[in-house]
């Protein structure tokens, strides 16, 4: 075998593919979650996107009969989009639309593309990750159901990606994506007893910002403080070791919603989520107070803004007061540009109590 | 215990709920598995996550180690330790392979998939410890492997690119091959002050979010004009051919002989153009290479775009570039300071000597606006030489 | 001494080239007085300023004092003080005015005057230490005040406003008249812990630069969309109102039966439509007083432009507002730290809370991209409040 | 008397513009420097804006000889500008036109508005300034002479601005142009044995960034020590104590060109020039270097921006790379963008020797 993933990845393509390789000149979307690409010499494929689950878990029995289709339908090869959707590569668009209804037999909606709600993605939260201060998936899965129908039937004003995260370590991809759904602790943890259990040097350095001291007791002991005024509440220590805990998870975890993430290697660049609600609290299963935010600020989006704009370029030419104005979000100090001295010399407003 | 049989309960009644609605849906997936749905149950209704990290076990085939996910509530659901799975560039999964991760899934995990890690990993969860080395031996023996943990180079992802995409200017699933090619090592052992991720995209729309979640970021582009297919243009008719000329931000294209003309040193690449000409305007033929440092979500400020640091012409430079950041990064990171963090804490210009490159405009979204900065006699030297022989008009 | 001949010989030559040309003169009017031009020759020959700060002499009538301009080469030239002298609002100097101040200036200085200087001020150059208290009783007794030195409020100056522009949404002259009217013993009595300044725009277009060069800048502007005059639209012509309807940045303006309608919820008060426009688009009815804050020239980063505050209804507000503000600033604000620096050293919102105020979104240019802030109980609570009873789709 | 300056204002406008205050409707260019103003009833009046000196400095001998036409032309008042150029309100179209030749048989040619030069103006330099780095007025002399047919006659991309300020207090108004000289100190001041002379607790207070320390030598004298690392190099020590000193301003002094400063008060705000040239020696009386940088900043927007372009709009449009690219201007690290920590809790960039 060869070391690292396998390759060259020429032999895990469809066949049909690749003769097309570096070839193309066009595509077009037949409708939403189905493209028509063509070469140079006229040959053609077709992809088909299908949603994915909010955090990409499947069971064997259901990804076993998706791989059944991957090998009648698309050459014996599926892939995995950049939002973890599923994408399949069809020769012919018959094929590609019997295709498009085992999809949706399985449950499975094909969409996505051009002015329609192209992904939903969440990391791990409860489900798997020591971290999250919000159980990602179980928020996405609502806003899933909520806004579903901009997946496949109706158009909205632009691309629209969703996206939650458990925590700040936002490996969900929070903040990059139109509307952003970050877990936050608004508290920081405090270190309990049961720290002597754990591995203190390996804590520190899990620290982000250095806020762990090491400190040896009366008795010899060793253990830990965290020192405030440095502390970003983050909670990798929490995550790291049993000894350290948010104090009261159930009432001071929970998710903000930023807005306006948007990816571009061109001159005007990146942007990033802004904080347009500080704090929603945790309350599955229907996450009531965030679906009505979410909801908001679409439902404005789609009646205010021109066809074509994102919701960055809509925020870019209205701006924050109409924002704020347009949507009747409250306004809360969180949301407050910290990008001067203060926030670099203390980083966090307050003592985080 | 009373508690737990009420946490239970009240935890299969918010699932319950969570299981409704017509969108593709985890809960559904995860019942027919052996995952411990009723511990995440509970952690919904206790609104407190229950799983802490058992740290990285490492064992022989996976340097960077294997990530331990412990239960710290065993009453009521046990532990699920996951592996990381490489798969293929572009994330293309053939069948076999993906019949062979399900078969995996079912002997050693719960009967259930990962796929995809936002990270574009597969993952199999749910492997007790104790069956790990003889998992490991066996996935390998199948011709597989795993990693994507620890701190090193965290999996690579592109973009589609050029095998689907005629907007790509390097052909990023390619590219990636080569990575693995040269720097195996670079992935395979944690030798690094934190994670280190690559991301590569064919065109500067950035699908593969290079520029946003990656510490180095490898994006195809041209410069000059893009290419202009003068038939293909005609056959759009009048309003989208203005619609194009109005679509440029710099004002680079102007109407001629019915079709458009650029201009070629106007151009940034930003696509806006073909995104609107349906295949009649095309990216240019002198390619470039544009590599990004930096980006990250959880810097210290928060999350931290990435800068861009130089553009070259051929692979070869960029995969020199890439050695020598991580040269710059081993040698200068602090721990757990990820790449960005280290750029934003000595600066743009304290990277770029450490790069030993001189700066240059396009390391640079804005010019500074303040005077308190020394100048060397070399440099008043050297402007003096630049500017002098001026004419005058009196 | 052969050092200063020669000093004084070189600068001589200097000074010749600079009095070429055909742009106004300040050496050929130099030369016209009494003005040491020889010292200000050394100093380019030098390459080397030749005068030093003699402080601030108080005299009776001028509690914050008389800037003295020492000279450090007395072998070459003398000292040079001078006065500031307060002129009328809009900078409108009738010709009696003027008369005086030259008489003034040939009797008591060296027959030349500073009109205008940058802060708006005239200025009578090269009074002799000892004859300023003379001059100061003279001037006075002509009715006319000096001023503007020393570490409180310096001059306020204007856009011409409402008296001779038609973009006018404040009468800048009449509020500065106003000012002085109400808060004249700030500009008196150096009482603050540096300097401030207060500018006055009557339009969004700043010509007052009062965005940039002023610790408080007020400015006119309205709220909703601009009056259209419709008639005088559709005498435009169809080219002329496209590109009105084009410059509009919101894009708040469409064509409607052949003029134009404008969707005032969009409207930002940007100009570019009056200024396209020719009088038939005028600035809305609903006049808004816009008050910045803190802008700068020597911040300790450099350059700062002012922030929002907030936008008021009436002439009383913004009077209050000042009062407010310089309250603020000399209750905390450092010695020698401009209103800016103190809104840079505690942040907006630190500036806030000392003027009692809510943060708003118009107090800043962006918002936040981290998530790394406490929340208060009462904040969560407010929170949950608003957002209670949502809908739900399954 | 009154107290503070002399009001209220209608006491000094002319008598024929007082009715028309607040009615007005329209203005147009009649010719450069040459406005029509038309309130509601239909009144008109022409403003005639004339340059100033760079400066401001006039003899009394001419400012009464512009007084008179003052009396003659313009209703016994004139203003001056924000920019400090001399402007007359007359009432009618006539007799604007003779007091124009008037004023540029004086030498002050009349202009700017619209797409032409504005304005170049000067703080005091070493004419009158203790803090000079730089001889701002002599420098804007030059860019006078340079420049001035675009005053009157030659039209411009937009309206462009010049300012010089001796020092970075930026009194002319620098940071604030199209077109920024600031004069600047590339070295941090030494202290010498003459500081025994000086107010040292009021040199102390004039640091704006507390880099100056007190102390007590052996022998008890109390002296002032700087502290390297924090000073900006400001020079406000320098102007006032004669005991610190810059040692060799003659080489190390010396001025830089920020671009692109201009005003607005919309939401999209304000911009600051921003530094081009990090560095210019002070070569007077012709500043070739300087007034050729200048040149080719002007030249290369002359004839690549669009009608309407203000340099600030222009670069946006263009990006600072191709903005060096087309002036060939030499790119130093001092232009980088300093706004990440380090500016800030360094301050300046090294030691500053
Ligand atoms: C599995 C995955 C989420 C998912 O559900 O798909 C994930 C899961 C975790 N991430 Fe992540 N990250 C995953 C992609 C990301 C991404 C997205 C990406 O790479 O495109 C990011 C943001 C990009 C970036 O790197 O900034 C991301 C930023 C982090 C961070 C922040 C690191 C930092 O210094 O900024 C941490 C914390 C750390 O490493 O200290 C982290 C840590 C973790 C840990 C290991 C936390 C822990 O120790 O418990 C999570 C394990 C969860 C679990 O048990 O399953 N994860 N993580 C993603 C796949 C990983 C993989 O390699 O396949
Ligand atoms: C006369 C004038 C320049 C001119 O030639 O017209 C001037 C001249 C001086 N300014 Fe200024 N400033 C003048 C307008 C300005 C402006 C422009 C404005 O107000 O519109 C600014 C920038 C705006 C601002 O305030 O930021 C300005 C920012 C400064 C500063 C920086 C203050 C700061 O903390 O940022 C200083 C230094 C200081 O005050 O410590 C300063 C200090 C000085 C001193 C007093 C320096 C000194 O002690 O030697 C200069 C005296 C020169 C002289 O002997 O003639 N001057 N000064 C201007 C008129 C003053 C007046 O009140 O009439
Ligand atoms: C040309 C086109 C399709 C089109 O015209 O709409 C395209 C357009 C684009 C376009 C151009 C467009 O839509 O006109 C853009 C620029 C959009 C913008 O508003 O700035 C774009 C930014 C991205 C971005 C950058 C993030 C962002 O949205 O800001 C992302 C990242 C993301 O969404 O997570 C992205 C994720 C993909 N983008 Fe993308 N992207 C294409 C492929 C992809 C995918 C398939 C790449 C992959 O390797 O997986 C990704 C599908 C994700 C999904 O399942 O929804 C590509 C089709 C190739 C194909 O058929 O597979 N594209 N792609
Ligand atoms: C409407 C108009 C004339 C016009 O349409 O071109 C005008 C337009 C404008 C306009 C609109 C236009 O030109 O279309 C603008 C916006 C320009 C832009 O490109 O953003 C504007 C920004 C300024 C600014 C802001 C700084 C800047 O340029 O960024 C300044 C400050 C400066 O130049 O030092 C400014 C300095 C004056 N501006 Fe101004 N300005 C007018 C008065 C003035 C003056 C006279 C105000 C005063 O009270 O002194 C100032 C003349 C300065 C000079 O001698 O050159 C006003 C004519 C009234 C009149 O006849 O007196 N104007 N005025
Ligand atoms: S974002 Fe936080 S909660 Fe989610 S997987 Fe990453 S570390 Fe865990
Ligand atoms: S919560 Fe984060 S910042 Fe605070 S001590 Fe723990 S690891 Fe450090
Ligand atoms: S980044 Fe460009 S090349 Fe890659 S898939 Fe997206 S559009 Fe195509
Ligand atoms: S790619 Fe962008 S900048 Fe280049 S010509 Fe097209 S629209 Fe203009
Ligand atoms: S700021 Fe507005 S009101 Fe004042 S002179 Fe300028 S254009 Fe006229
Ligand atoms: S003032 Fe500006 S925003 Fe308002 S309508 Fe006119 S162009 Fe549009
Ligand atoms: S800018 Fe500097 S040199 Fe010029 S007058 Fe102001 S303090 Fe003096
Ligand atoms: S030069 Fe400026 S910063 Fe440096 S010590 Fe003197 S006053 Fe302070």
């Amino acid at each position: 075998m060869i070391e690292g993933p396998p390759r060259p990845y020429l032999n895990y393509i469809p066949e049909y593919l690749k003769e097309s390789v570096g070839k193309w000149v066009t595509h077009k979307l037949e409708e939403p979650g189905l493209i028509e690409h063509v070469d140079s010499g006229g040959r053609k494929v077709y992809t088909v996107k299908a949603a994915a689950t909010p955090n990409g878990r499947y069971s064997t029995d259901t990804m076993r009969k998706i791989n059944d289709l991957a090998r009648k339908y698309a050459g014996g090869s599926m892939r995995f989009t950049q939002a973890l959707n599923m994408e399949f590569v069809v020769s012919d668009l018959a094929k590609a639309r019997e295709l498009k209804s085992e999809l949706k037999k399985l449950g499975f909606p094909v969409g996505g593309w051009k002015e329609h709600l192209w992904s939903l993605t969440s990391c791990a939260g409860y489900f798997h990750c020591a971290l999250a201060a919000t159980d990602a998936p179980s928020v996405i899965q609502r806003l899933g159901n909520e806004l579903s129908e901009y997946f496949d039937e109706k158009e909205l004003p632009a691309k629209l990606t969703v996206a939650a995260s458990g925590c700040p370590s936002s490996c969900g991809g929070s903040f990059l994506t139109d509307i952003s759904i970050n877990g936050i602790h608004t508290e920081i943890p405090v270190v309990t007893e049961n720290v002597k259990n754990c591995d203190l040097q390996g804590t520190a350095f899990t620290c982000p910002v250095g806020a762990i001291q090491l400190k040896t007791l009366q008795n010899g002991e060793k253990t830990i403080e965290i020192r405030e005024n440095l502390c970003i509440g983050c909670g990798l220590c929490v995550g790291a070791c049993g000894g350290i805990i948010f104090k009261t998870p159930e009432k001071t975890d929970g998710h903000a919603i930023s807005i306006g993430g948007k990816a571009s290697a061109s001159r005007y660049g990146t942007t990033l989520g802004r904080i347009v609600v500080p704090f929603l609290p945790n309350e599955p299963p229907h996450y009531e107070k965030t679906v009505k935010a979410v909801r908001t600020i679409v439902d404005t989006w789609i009646r205010d803004a021109r066809k074509g704009e994102r919701i960055a370029d809509w925020v870019d030419r209205i701006g924050w007061e109409k924002f704020f104005e347009k949507t009747g979000l409250p306004f809360y100090p969180q949301s407050m540009d910290y990008l001067d001295i203060r926030a670099i010399t203390t980083l966090r407003d307050g003592s985080g109590r | 215990m009373t508690d737990v049989v009420e946490e239970v309960a009240k935890g299969r009644e918010i699932v319950k709920e969570i299981e409704k609605g017509k969108w593709p849906n985890f809960i559904r997936e995860a019942k027919k598995t052996r995952y411990p749905v009723d511990l995440y149950g509970a952690s919904l209704y206790l609104k407190r996550d229950l799983f802490t990290t058992g740290g990285y076990v490492s064992v022989p085939g996976a340097p960077t180690g294997i990530l331990m996910r412990v239960t710290s509530r065993p009453d009521i659901g046990e532990s699920t330790n996951v592996v990381r799975v490489l798969i293929p560039s572009g994330n293309f999964i053939s069948s076999e392979m993906m019949d062979k991760f399900c078969d995996f899934a079912d002997k050693y995990g719960v009967g259930m998939i990962h796929a995809l890690s936002t990270s574009h990993n597969v993952e199999i969860p749910g492997i007790p410890k104790e069956r790990i080395r003889d998992f490991v031996v066996e996935f390998r023996e199948a011709g597989l492997e795993i990693g994507s943990t620890g701190d090193a180079f965290r999996n690579t992802t592109t973009c589609v690119g050029s095998t689907l995409c005629e907007y790509a200017n390097l052909n990023t699933m390619a590219m990636r091959d080569t990575f693995y090619d040269k720097f195996n090592d670079y992935a395979k052992y944690p030798t690094f002050p934190h994670k280190m991720k690559l991301k590569i995209s064919g065109c500067p729309l950035d699908c593969a979010r290079s520029t946003q979640k990656a510490d180095i970021g490898v994006v195809g582009s041209w410069e000059g004009a893009p290419e202009v297919d003068d038939s293909g243009m005609k056959k759009l008719g009048n309003e989208k051919i203005d619609a194009i000329v109005n679509s440029c931000p710099t004002l680079a294209i102007s109407r001629s002989n019915g079709g458009i003309s650029i201009r070629g040193e106007d151009c940034i690449q930003c696509m806006k153009c073909l995104r609107k000409a349906e295949g009649a305007i095309r990216p240019g033929k002198e390619k470039k290479f544009l590599i990004y440092v930096g980006g990250k979500l959880r810097g210290k400020k928060g999350p931290l775009s990435s800068k861009l640091l130089m553009k070259v012409d051929t692979e070869e430079e960029v995969m020199n570039t890439i050695e020598k950041i991580v040269e710059v990064f081993t040698d200068h990171a602090a721990r757990k300071e990820r790449l960005g963090d280290l750029i934003f804490r000595i600066g743009m210009k304290g990277f770029l000597d450490l790069m030993e490159m001189e700066p240059k405009p396009l390391n640079l979204k804005d010019l500074r606006t303040n005077v308190f900065y020394p100048v060397t006699e070399a440099q008043r030297n050297e402007i003096s030489e630049h500017f002098s022989g001026g004419g005058s008009n009196d």
